[in-house]
């Protein structure tokens, strides 16, 4: 029994030790980030609804881009983030890693899912089609997927060592994945055709719609960062309750 | 519970599993108060007369007759059945296990504190099963004896991982289950000290 | 007796949502399937659309029995499913509270999602309203017919797979009524095409109801005994 | 102001995007906030019914002002 208690104090330790930091640290980063990312989104879409210009081509329906750019740019970020996070894991075995990744992927996954949804709200007057199966969006899509699976493995696998490890590799050989995925949809895209493909991007953006483009970027990165600290918090204090409740369990054995 | 006059009754009994012949010719009455426990060699069919008493298991030849209990009821549905399996769910918690079974086979869906008091798991009542120990499971799974009131008590193995003073609060339990006049027929290789608890000693086919 | 069960639906949807798995697997697959489609038959809106209501219905059905085989199998391997046919609800209730538990964890969210997956293949837009129609009559018949094959198959190893087999012949008819009434809103048929296409699928669906829940039973009493 | 809010005709599609980003983008952060609160009040309550047999975790650890 008192080998047990050792054991489980050196766990205790080693789950604890760095997330003690984390937390101190996150707690006090997390008010100064939600009011920045705010202020900067609020800025961003002040210039985004009312002081940019329409473009000659798309006319008002650009406006669509400064939320769905960010979108898209969050929905890469979020999977570059899950896979380094789960690559540090893996090396480091460190157990914050686990939950930044763990944490990153449904935040990701909403913003892969906002892309979906802005990429065919703006499809539908530009090409009068809410879908179409062109390269960029069948493989984002199946990022989404990519991402949905991630989430399902976590869900899944009960002990949460194993899940973060299996989740781990998921998340790596998708990165691997990533790339050949998509030469191998833009390479299905160009074989077929399609005839009603437009380019999304104009060719050049015009300074005047940069700016409102930045600030979004930049502000939504901001509340992602935000919202990764808030979600890995929740998942130090499961991790937590977890113990807790083990060791009630375990308590009880006694009375 | 009027189980005063309740009589259960086995007769020429027989049970055949994948083709081989368990037992036969097994024949056996109990009175209420009383408790039957069933030794023998393993593959003797204790758990297979178990689940033919409960209605799980089909009766090939033989029969089986209560007299005294329900009529509109089977002996299955008069009856607990303690199985190997714990028949519980890793993400509900202890409470919401024993109010599950008391509104699916009791129809009361309050006061399942008893129980878990009885059996010694009230503090872990918010926890979900998933925490639990062997021992608290079977614990849990016995529960369900008290958390629905019904005479007879069929029991395969219940002291398997319980620790003694476990066994002990069991042993409680079924003595208080006769003194108000139920009926226990149980498996097990541990002396529970029942007072005149009545023994078959099932694969030489004669009952003792 | 409606107490037990109602404590049996609720704790069925209870065990659903706590574990993500059942009917948000389901929505994924159902996604997948539909989303690979294009990819192997190519971009081509128009044979896209003429194709969707048909491949809806299949993928859906396809996502439907991938979850049938938990259906009795985990209550049969903790041994639950004992317990359940010792209470005084008749074995032919458990099978309709476990069956629709099944159809609201796991038909009911493929009914949703399918507006979002017919954008996917160019669904024809008057073919939404008849297509979402005869999947809200027909997948509860998925789930009872489902009953069926799951309780057939309950202690088997390997269940899923043989389950998928028995069933997927009684599915032959929700599938060719509820794509036909998809078919006529969008092929330009007349009305009554599709209306007596739908009337055909309630009868189905009516029908499943009582032969789900007798045939359940009666294949569990021949599993459990 | 009321040609604002047509958007050129596109006022539909406008808004709609915008309004959906606002609505994903307040679920998480509503989900993300409520989940760790939850697990917070799981934790204090678990705590206080192991009673002290288990060690409380420092303040500085869950990050909470004193």
């Amino acid at each position: 029994m008192a080998d047990m208690n050792r054991i489980s104090a050196a766990q205790r330790f080693h789950a604890y030790a760095n997330p003690a930091r984390f937390m101190a640290l996150s707690a006090r980063l997390l008010a100064p980030l939600w009011g920045l990312s705010l202020l900067v989104v609020g800025a961003g879409l002040w210039f985004a609804l009312f002081d940019s210009p329409p473009d000659y081509q798309q006319g008002e329906t650009v406006r669509i881009m400064y939320v769905h750019v960010p979108a898209a740019w969050l929905a890469m970020f979020g999977y570059s983030v899950m896979a380094v996070a789960s690559a540090a894991g893996l090396v480091f075995r460190h157990p914050l890693s686990d939950l930044c990744a763990k944490s990153a992927a449904p935040i990701g996954a909403a913003f892969t899912f906002l892309a979906l949804l802005t990429g065919s709200l703006w499809g539908k007057p530009m090409w009068g089609t809410w879908w179409e199966w062109d390269a960029r969006m069948t493989s984002v899509l199946i990022l989404f997927f990519l991402y949905l699976g991630y989430i399902a493995l976590w869900a899944t696998i009960e002990e949460p060592a194993r899940a973060a490890r299996a989740a781990a590799v998921l998340a790596l050989v998708g990165a691997i994945n990533i790339p050949i995925i998509r030469y191998s949809v833009v390479w299905w895209n160009t074989l077929h055709q399609p005839a009603s493909v437009f380019r999304m991007d104009g060719p050049t953006i015009a300074p005047a719609m940069l700016l409102p483009l930045a600030l979004m970027g930049i502000g939504l990165t901001l509340l992602f960062v935000a919202l990764l600290l808030v979600r890995m918090r929740a998942e130090v204090m499961r991790r937590r309750v977890r113990n807790l409740r083990l060791a009630q369990a375990a308590s009880a054995g006694e009375a | 519970m009027t189980t005063s006059e309740l009589s259960l009754s086995v007769r020429d009994l027989a049970c055949e599993r994948g083709g081989r012949l368990v037992f036969e010719g097994l024949s056996f009455s109990l009175g209420h108060s009383e408790a039957l426990v069933l030794t023998g060699p393993n593959g003797a069919g204790k758990s297979s007369l178990l689940r033919q008493l409960a209605g799980l298991l089909d009766v090939t030849q033989g029969e089986i007759e209560l007299s005294g209990g329900d009529p509109e009821r089977t002996i299955g549905e008069q009856a607990h059945y303690v199985g190997h399996l714990d028949a519980l769910k890793p993400s509900m918690s202890v409470v919401e296990t024993i109010e599950f079974w008391r509104s699916f086979l009791g129809s009361i869906p309050q006061g399942a504190e008893t129980a878990l008091e009885a059996l010694g798991l009230a503090h872990l009542a918010d926890l979900p099963v998933a925490y639990l120990s062997a021992g608290q499971r079977r614990r849990l799974s016995l529960a369900r004896l008290i958390a629905v009131p019904r005479p007879i008590w069929l029991l395969d193995e219940p002291t398997v991982a319980l620790d003694a003073a476990s066994v002990a609060r069991l042993v409680a339990l079924m003595k208080g289950h006769l003194g108000h006049g139920g009926m226990i027929v149980a498996a097990t290789h541990l002396d529970l000290g029942l007072d005149g608890a009545r023994q078959l000693r099932l694969g030489a086919g004669v009952a003792v | 007796m409606m107490r037990a069960f109602l404590a049996l639906l609720a704790r069925d949807l209870r065990l659903a949502v706590r574990l993500g798995g059942g009917g948000g697997m389901a929505v994924f697959f159902f996604l997948v399937v539909i989303a690979l489609l294009p990819l192997g038959i190519g971009p081509d809106r128009e044979l896209l659309a003429r194709v969707a209501p048909g491949m809806l219905w299949v993928a859906l059905l396809l996502a439907a029995l991938l979850t049938l085989d938990r259906l009795f199998q985990a209550d049969y391997e903790d041994g639950s499913l004992d317990l359940l046919s010792m209470g005084s609800l008749p074995l032919e209730l458990v099978v309709v509270a476990k069956a629709l538990g099944h159809w609201l964890t796991t038909g009911l969210p493929l009914v949703v999602v399918t507006p979002l997956l017919g954008v996917l293949l160019n669904l024809p837009g008057e073919a939404y309203a008849p297509l979402i129609l005869a999947m809200l009559i027909g997948t509860p018949a998925l789930s009872f017919l489902g009953a069926i094959g799951a309780a057939l198959t309950v202690g088997v190893r390997r269940g899923g797979l043989l389950a998928s087999l028995l069933v997927l012949p009684f599915y032959v008819p929700v599938l060719i009524f509820g794509t036909g009434a998809a078919n006529a809103a969008s092929g330009g048929f007349s009305g009554e095409a599709g209306q007596q296409s739908l009337i055909l699928l309630a009868a189905v669906a009516l029908s499943s109801l009582v032969l789900g829940p007798l045939g359940g039973a009666a294949a569990l009493r021949a599993n459990l005994r | 102001m009321a040609e604002f809010f047509h958007m050129g005709g596109y006022a539909f599609f406008v808004w709609s995007s915008y309004a959906a980003a606002f609505l994903v983008v307040a679920a998480l952060v509503w989900q993300s906030v409520a989940d760790y609160r939850r697990q917070v009040r799981l934790a204090e309550e678990l705590e206080k019914a192991a009673g002290g047999r288990v060690r409380r975790p420092s303040r500085a650890e869950s990050g909470e002002k004193p």
